[in-house]
């Protein structure tokens, strides 16, 4: 299983750990991550406006890239994520950003939304299967309590992202549940941790970690699992009340498949 | 550069691309609106104000700032009215102004901190700055 | 060539005022075929149908024309005249020199010139005319209802109070539908059980009425007077006529852990069971699925227990076939699957439920006898948010149902006001969009519920319902007159779900070829004038299957639809409209392309075989219109392409022949 | 020689359906709202009996100006009936609008029962559209080129 | 091909597939190939079939399928088309038919070649992007841009709708420019629209060629035919069928035209024909979405539909020129 994998500019540096992990994770399971060639950053946030065009094009070109090696898109980030399979759902479906980009663009064969965008944890459930991932583990994480914490990006909007139920997923405690851990659900693993405001306003990241934080901990958790480096830096860097241990997903899926270590 | 009020009202409707006729002011995105309590106008506002065409006022407003573009009024709008859209739409508004950044460069080193990540800067960027 | 009179009429100084009737009269005298051409002041009254009745006789009229007021206005007097003077009624027309003639022109010249002109157009029409016969046919004197909830046992019991006979096929194995789920009724606090109950025993026990219960209709044929219904009787394993109901098996049943669907899977039920008590008919009925004896082949306790030798694994299911002369559609409705809407965590907690859910949890009969308990532990719960419009008046967001269910408001009011009322302990809060309450003391009641009860009525919407630790539910919701975000540490929170017509509608629609709307409701013949029956002659429609209903709403359209009913079965036959469409099959090609037109499904097509020209025979496939069913509206005659299909009355050459009067 | 020059009076032929639009027009009648004799209405059940055929013998016959009448979408006694009508007039305008007939030759309109000044207003307008026109030569002459 | 089309042909007679086949043979001259239904092996050896042979042989299957056996007939991929119609309209038994595909590449135009100044012809061969045109005269090599069937040069499908097994390639739907001609004409004045539609139509003889080849035609007994109809043309009196005639019969297939433009190609007087047709394809795909008669034999075809939010004919008057 070979994917175009597209990394993004954290993942370069601070969250440097979600890729290791994922990389060698990914050997493991048979899974080869091709990174693109000369990617650029997404610019984090999707343009929601509907006349914005340049901010989308670095997606495009990602998507190009994967489109022209005949691979699915692999994406780690769930900002990334997000941002790219939204601009690939516009350059299917609204024809204004197709046009304008295509133009702007000026590809030899148009671009109309054909890559197929899929997540690091959707390619655990859909391509190799939770019940293979489990057969792969070798030191299952028996005695973690682990609370998944969504976020907003992964989820939301559920009809451009269709990644799970927005209100109540699942993927997470199914992969919890794969490497051997034991799930705890929260109502606040889908609500905002304070995203890119904590820039301006930590104290306002701060209140909305301490109710995951403190949620999660009255359900029973020993630890809290994410996916986006922004999420990693506001539940680790701004909780203050019942603090718990923040893991990337990949992280916990090294350890159970045995490479931690190798990691590092 | 200004725009009259009915200009500025259809700039940001087209902006956000969702009709704001469609709200039947049942209230769910203000309900759901995770920074409810840090604004001054919330969604459910948003959506009324802009079909009244007052513009200026949201553009002014600290609500465009702390809007964490969470989608949760998204989701769970009931008829498909994206508030979040005209929350967008206002700040670009604004922000498409010269002179008019939320954040500036020179700000950004008193920010720092060596967890802080990129992607954090961008975002913030992306949304306060143009 | 036809011997045409005309008759045209003064009406008093109404026409004669600006069109020169003289001058009509005698223009049309020349006119190919009118023998007599003559003007009377009042042709409507009595003199002057006795004057077109002695022209008819005396000069061998084969056809009329009546240049007079609109045929709106007296076509059918004219007709009768015409009859009565032995000539077919379908041999008159009517040049309308009033209301599109004298009355909008003031010039004697103009009037009188376009009146000559009108008047041509109906001799050109008339011309064409060919007697028409009304046909006949026969009305069978049954009606089938189809669902047993209150509203179809109301229509079977008008309808049988009639004399008439009726079937009723339920799919459950109990009727009662919804009503028999739900506790005490708005505005009125009735409980359901005490009003209902008697009526579904009423309905067993008429000489008229047969119940098919645990049944389906299988197929469905022929057309208004005269359907031809197939039904499927499911196999309850238990002979309905040798059990008695005594539940001795029920209770030895060893399979106890099935979800009760009557109590909306709130406790278990045995594999064999019987609904509820008041169930009807009170026979017990075997799950399959679940029993052991149908599984594995081992138990058979309940046969053994069976007195009355009732029980019966072998039974399979079996059809019946019955001529009805109307059918009542009665299907209701259900509460819309709440998936899509777990930001009120319906999914994530047992202590979020469906309105429907809370009749249960309040009813005497239900899970927990009537008291009112939190079903995660049990406790008894101190603070109940309510929740309106979950799923409903969604539009544009992909999920739900655009339109307003109607009876959420009401009974969210009944169970906020029921819940302060037995246990003035609680705090209970309603979030609502809009209250709705437009019937006979509603608003009344609901402005009890807030004054008298001290029912917090919040305007507003819940945004998300967190399951906490302690295991209340955190509501999160607006306030919008007091613009405020509230967090409200609930027990329970009612979700007012959106209703939506059952599943079996649409199947049973194809089978009817009676229409519906987007949201699978069935359609009205007319919106305002004819609510209770379907375009499809003979259909009749009753309670929520047209449309969200409330339970006096729903038994006032069982109630009409069974006079509609009652009106088509008290006749033997039915008079036919004799303008309709019929197919020449000599032309007809066989190309469906009129069917795919046809609202009533009045067209069928038939291989027949034909002797061709050349003297072989060729089987061909010609359209038929069935003259009972058409209604005449022609749109089948311009999808023809080969001009094989035309309408009597309004046919291609008629109409043609009046252009050309119009245009010469 | 000088002939005196007529004022051209245009023939119009109305299509009615017999539910909603003829009786919108006895109601214009009833409440003596006036229009121009020219229109001469003929009845049909639904305004989806109207066969282009018609629309065209009418036009190949001297009228000058064809207009059909039927209930509002969603009011049709037929349920459907005007749905097609529609779709049918709609495709048939098109085409004589492709063959260089002038567009104001026809019309349809959708007239409740209620409509009676409708039905007037709507006629007025028609008439008044078609005498500017002047006559309907070009149907007549489509297959006889002027030499 | 010709050969391999008559091999097919002579082994599924022979092995009883079919019992008789429906394809064209020689006309008068090398390049009017006609229709033929061959019952042996024998009579199959008179089997034609090169870059000149154009009918569409769909019509034919009216009458055949109502014969006894079964029928093998080879059709390109606009008979395919015609084919799927015309059992959607319940007008052909297509079980009665063993549908041999062949993929076409475009029919060449013997008045274009004609025009070229070519005479004599024998037979023609493709050859990359040319034509060979055998003539009496020796061999001539045409640019086959110059002269492909017009409809072929804005061909919409070369792909087969319906086969029981295909001979050649497949080919694949076009994404054609064929309303360019149809959209000029719009774009022209009302005038002008009316002087080309009049100078067209008044060359016509009413030779009812192009009713008689088009498969949507089938009528048992066409409207103009029929005295009762009221606008047969029973005596020179009546001209309003004259007129009218090629709109009320445009009207009649509209919706249920493939577009196979038989009708341009038999019209012995050159009227593009077609434009009519296709002017209503033009519109419905606009007005009512995407339709292509003949795709299936299964949906409802756009007359004898309707949305509830329709256009109103006012459109007219909001689209292209005055």
């Amino acid at each position: 299983m070979t994917f175009s994998y597209y990394p993004g500019c954290t993942l370069k540096a601070k969250g440097k750990d979600l890729e290791t992990y994922a990389v060698k994770s990914a050997e493991v399971l048979g899974v080869t991550m091709e990174e693109l060639e000369d990617w650029q950053c997404c610019g984090a946030v999707y343009p929601m406006a509907k006349n914005e065009i340049a901010t989308k094009l670095s997606s495009v070109r990602a998507l190009v890239a994967a489109r022209d090696k005949g691979q699915d898109l692999l994406t780690l980030c769930s900002a990334c994520h997000h941002v790219i399979k939204r601009v690939n759902n516009d350059m299917a479906n609204d024809q204004n950003v197709q046009l304008k980009a295509n133009n702007y663009m000026a590809l030899d064969v148009p671009y109309t939304g054909e890559t197929t965008v899929i997540h690091y944890l959707e390619m655990l459930r859909d391509r190799v299967g939770f019940d293979n991932l489990k057969k792969a583990v070798v030191n299952p994480l028996k005695d973690m309590k682990i609370a998944a914490y969504y976020g907003c990006l992964l989820l939301r909007p559920s009809k451009a992202m269709s990644f799970d139920d927005p209100e109540n997923p699942t993927i997470m405690e199914d992969f919890i549940k794969a490497i051997g851990a034991t799930p705890v659900v929260y109502p606040y693993r889908n609500e905002c941790c304070g995203g890119y405001v904590a820039m301006e306003n930590n104290e306002y990241a701060t209140q909305k970690c301490n109710t995951i934080c403190t949620s999660a901990t009255e359900m029973g958790a020993d630890a809290i699992i994410t996916a986006c480096p922004l999420c990693m830096y506001n539940l680790d860097a701004n909780t203050t009340e019942n603090n718990l241990p923040v893991y990337y997903f990949t992280q916990l899926l090294a350890r159970a498949l045995g490479v931690e270590e190798d990691a590092q | 550069m200004s725009h009259n009020k009915e200009t500025l009202r259809e700039i940001v409707i087209e902006t956000a691309g969702v009709n704001p006729r469609k709200c039947m002011k049942c209230g769910k995105c203000s309900a759901t609106c995770p920074a409810y309590d840090e604004m001054e106008y919330h969604p459910h506002q948003f959506v009324s104000m802009v079909e009244a065409g007052k513009i200026e006022e949201l553009m002014n407003s600290k609500s465009i700032w702390m809007c964490l573009s969470c989608f949760a009024c998204v989701e769970r709008c009931p008829r498909g009215v994206e508030p979040a859209s005209f929350i967008e739409a206002a700040r670009l508004a604004l922000i498409r102004q010269q002179g008019k950044n939320h954040l500036k460069a020179e700000d950004v080193p008193a920010k720092l901190n060596d967890k802080l990540p990129g992607q954090a800067i961008v975002s913030a960027f992306r949304k306060y700055s143009k | 060539m036809q011997r045409i009179g005309v008759f045209v009429c003064w009406c008093g100084s109404n026409i004669a005022g600006t069109v020169d009737v003289h001058k009509v009269a005698e223009a049309l005298k020349s006119e190919p075929g009118v023998v007599i051409a003559t003007q009377y002041q009042y042709m409507c009254s009595e003199a002057g149908q006795t004057l077109i009745k002695d022209a008819i006789r005396d000069h061998k009229l084969t056809g009329i024309v009546v240049c007079s007021c609109s045929p709106r206005m007296h076509e059918a007097t004219f007709r009768k005249t015409a009859a009565a003077a032995g000539l077919n009624p379908y041999m008159v027309e009517i040049a309308n020199i009033r209301e599109q003639c004298s009355w909008i022109h003031k010039d004697m010249e103009v009037g009188t010139e376009k009146a000559i002109i009108l008047g041509r157009a109906a001799i050109a029409k008339v011309h064409l005319n060919a007697p028409l016969v009304a046909g006949e046919s026969p009305v069978v004197k049954r009606a089938l209802v189809i669902g047993g909830g209150i509203a179809g046992i109301q229509t079977a019991l008008d309808i049988a109070d009639a004399g008439f006979p009726v079937d009723i096929v339920e799919t459950k194995p109990t009727i009662g539908g919804k009503m028999a789920q739900i506790d005490k009724t708005f505005p009125t606090l009735d409980c359901a059980a005490c009003i209902l109950t008697p009526k579904m025993v009423d309905a067993a026990q008429h000489d008229k009425i047969n119940i098919y219960a645990y049944s389906e209709v299988a197929e469905v044929k022929g057309f208004v007077g005269n359907f031809s219904v197939k039904i499927k009787q499911k196999a309850r394993m238990v002979d309905p006529v040798k059990c008695t109901g005594c539940g001795l098996c029920v209770e030895k049943c060893p399979m106890k852990k099935v979800p009760n669907e009557f109590n909306l899977g709130m406790d278990k039920r045995s594999a064999i069971y019987i609904p509820f008590a008041q169930a009807v008919p009170k026979v017990a009925t075997i799950d399959p699925t679940a029993c052991l004896k149908m599984k594995t082949g081992k138990c058979g306790l309940c046969a053994t227990v069976c007195e009355a030798g009732a029980i019966d694994y072998t039974q399979q299911d079996s059809f019946i076939e019955e001529k009805y002369g109307a059918i009542v559609v009665a299907t209701g409705y259900n509460p819309i699957n709440l998936d899509q809407f777990d930001e009120f965590a319906y999914n994530q907690s047992p202590d979020v439920v469906t309105s429907l859910e809370f009749e249960r949890l309040t009813n005497a009969a239900g899970p927990t006898a009537g008291t009112l308990l939190r079903p995660s532990d049990g406790k008894h719960p101190h603070t109940l948010v309510f929740v309106q419009c979950v799923g409903s008046r969604c539009d544009g967001a992909e999920k739900g149902k655009s339109y307003c269910s109607k009876i959420c408001c009401m009974y969210t009011a009944k169970h906020a006001m029921l819940c302060r009322e037995k246990y003035p302990d609680t705090e209970v809060y309603v979030f609502y969009i809009d209250v709705r309450t437009p019937g006979k003391n509603f608003d009344e009641f609901y402005r009890r519920a807030v004054e008298e009860y001290g029912v917090k009525y919040i305007k507003g919407m819940v945004g998300k319902v967190a399951p906490q630790a302690d295991g209340s539910l955190l509501v999160q919701a607006s306030d919008l007159i007091e613009g405020e975000q509230l967090k409200i540490k609930a027990d329970m929170v009612v979700l007012a779900a959106a209703i939506e017509p059952d599943q079996s509608a649409r199947p049973l629609a194809t089978m009817l070829t009676a229409s519906m709307d987007t949201n699978d409701f069935f359609t009205e013949a007319h919106p305002k004038l004819r609510p209770v029956e379907s375009p499809t002659a003979g259909v009749f429609l009753s309670g929520c299957c047209q449309g969200p209903k409330d339970i006096p709403e729903t038994v006032s359209q069982a109630s009409g639809a069974a006079a509609k009913v009652i009106g088509l079965l008290v006749k033997d036959s039915l008079t036919c409209n004799p303008c309709v469409a019929h197919s020449d099959e000599l032309m007809c090609n066989g190309c469906s392309a009129c069917e795919k037109v046809c609202p009533y499904g009045a067209i069928t097509y038939q291989d027949k075989e034909f002797r061709m020209p050349d003297r072989t025979t060729a089987i061909r496939r010609v359209a038929s219109v069935n003259p009972a069913v058409c209604q005449g509206c022609g749109a089948c005659t311009v999808a023809c392409p080969s001009g094989a299909m035309d309408l009597n009355g309004f046919s291609n050459s008629q109409i043609m022949a009046e252009v050309d009067a119009i245009c010469k | 020689m000088q002939v005196e020059k007529k004022e051209f009076k245009p023939t119009i032929v109305a299509f009615c359906c017999n539910w909603c639009s003829y009786a919108g027009a006895d109601l214009s009648g009833t409440n003596r709202l006036n229009y121009p004799a020219n229109v001469k209405i003929i009845r049909v059940p639904c305004s989806c009996r109207v066969n282009p055929m018609f629309v065209l013998r009418a036009f190949q016959r001297g009228a000058d100006g064809v207009i059909i009448c039927g209930c509002h979408p969603g009011d049709c006694h037929y349920t459907t009936g005007n749905y097609y009508a529609r779709r049918r007039m709609t495709l048939l305008f098109s085409m004589l609008d492709f063959l260089g007939i002038e567009r104001d030759r026809t019309r349809l309109e959708w007239v409740s029962a209620a409509e009676g000044a409708k039905f007037a207003k709507t006629m007025n307008e028609f008439v008044e559209a078609v005498t500017k026109l002047g006559e309907n030569k070009r149907l007549e002459d489509l297959r006889c080129k002027k030499q | 091909m010709q050969e391999a089309m008559m091999r097919r042909a002579k082994e599924l007679l022979a092995d009883g597939t079919v019992n008789r086949v429906l394809g064209w043979q020689k006309g008068e001259f090398a390049y009017d190939h006609t229709p033929a239904v061959f019952d042996s092996a024998d009579q199959l050896e008179q089997f034609v079939y090169d870059d000149f042979t154009a009918a569409n042989l769909s019509k034919y299957l009216v009458k055949e399928t109502k014969q006894e056996g079964k029928i093998l007939a080879f059709l390109k991929p606009c008979d395919t088309y015609s084919l799927n119609q015309l059992t959607k309209e319940h007008r052909v038994n297509r079980d009665k038919v063993y549908v041999v595909g062949i993929g076409c590449e475009g029919k060449a135009d013997v008045e274009k070649i004609k025009a070229l100044g070519i005479d004599g012809i024998l037979g023609i061969k493709a050859e990359g992007d040319n034509f060979v045109v055998e003539t009496l005269y020796g061999n001539q090599t045409v640019a086959k841009t110059d002269v492909l069937a017009e409809r072929c040069v804005v061909c919409k499908s070369r792909k087969l709708m319906t086969y029981d097994e295909i001979l050649g390639e497949d080919g694949e739907v076009i994404n054609s420019n064929r309303f360019d001609m149809v959209e000029k004409l719009e774009n022209m004045t009302a005038d002008e629209r009316f002087a080309f539609w009049q100078n067209e139509l008044s060359r016509c003889i009413r030779c009812n060629a192009c009713r008689n080849v088009c498969p949507a035609c089938t009528c048992e007994k066409c409207v103009f035919d029929n005295v009762n109809s009221g606008i047969a043309n029973t005596a020179a009196a009546d001209s309003f069928e004259e007129k009218m005639f090629h709109v009320i019969r445009a009207f009649h297939v509209a919706g249920r035209c493939t577009d196979c433009g038989e009708c341009s190609r038999v019209c012995p007087q050159g009227i593009p024909l077609h434009l009519l047709n296709r002017k209503f394809i033009k519109d419905i795909n606009e007005l009512y979405g995407e339709y292509q008669a003949g795709e299936d034999t299964d949906s409802k075809g756009p007359l004898t539909n309707f949305t509830y939010d329709d256009c109103e004919p006012s459109i007219v008057h909001e689209r292209g020129v005055e």
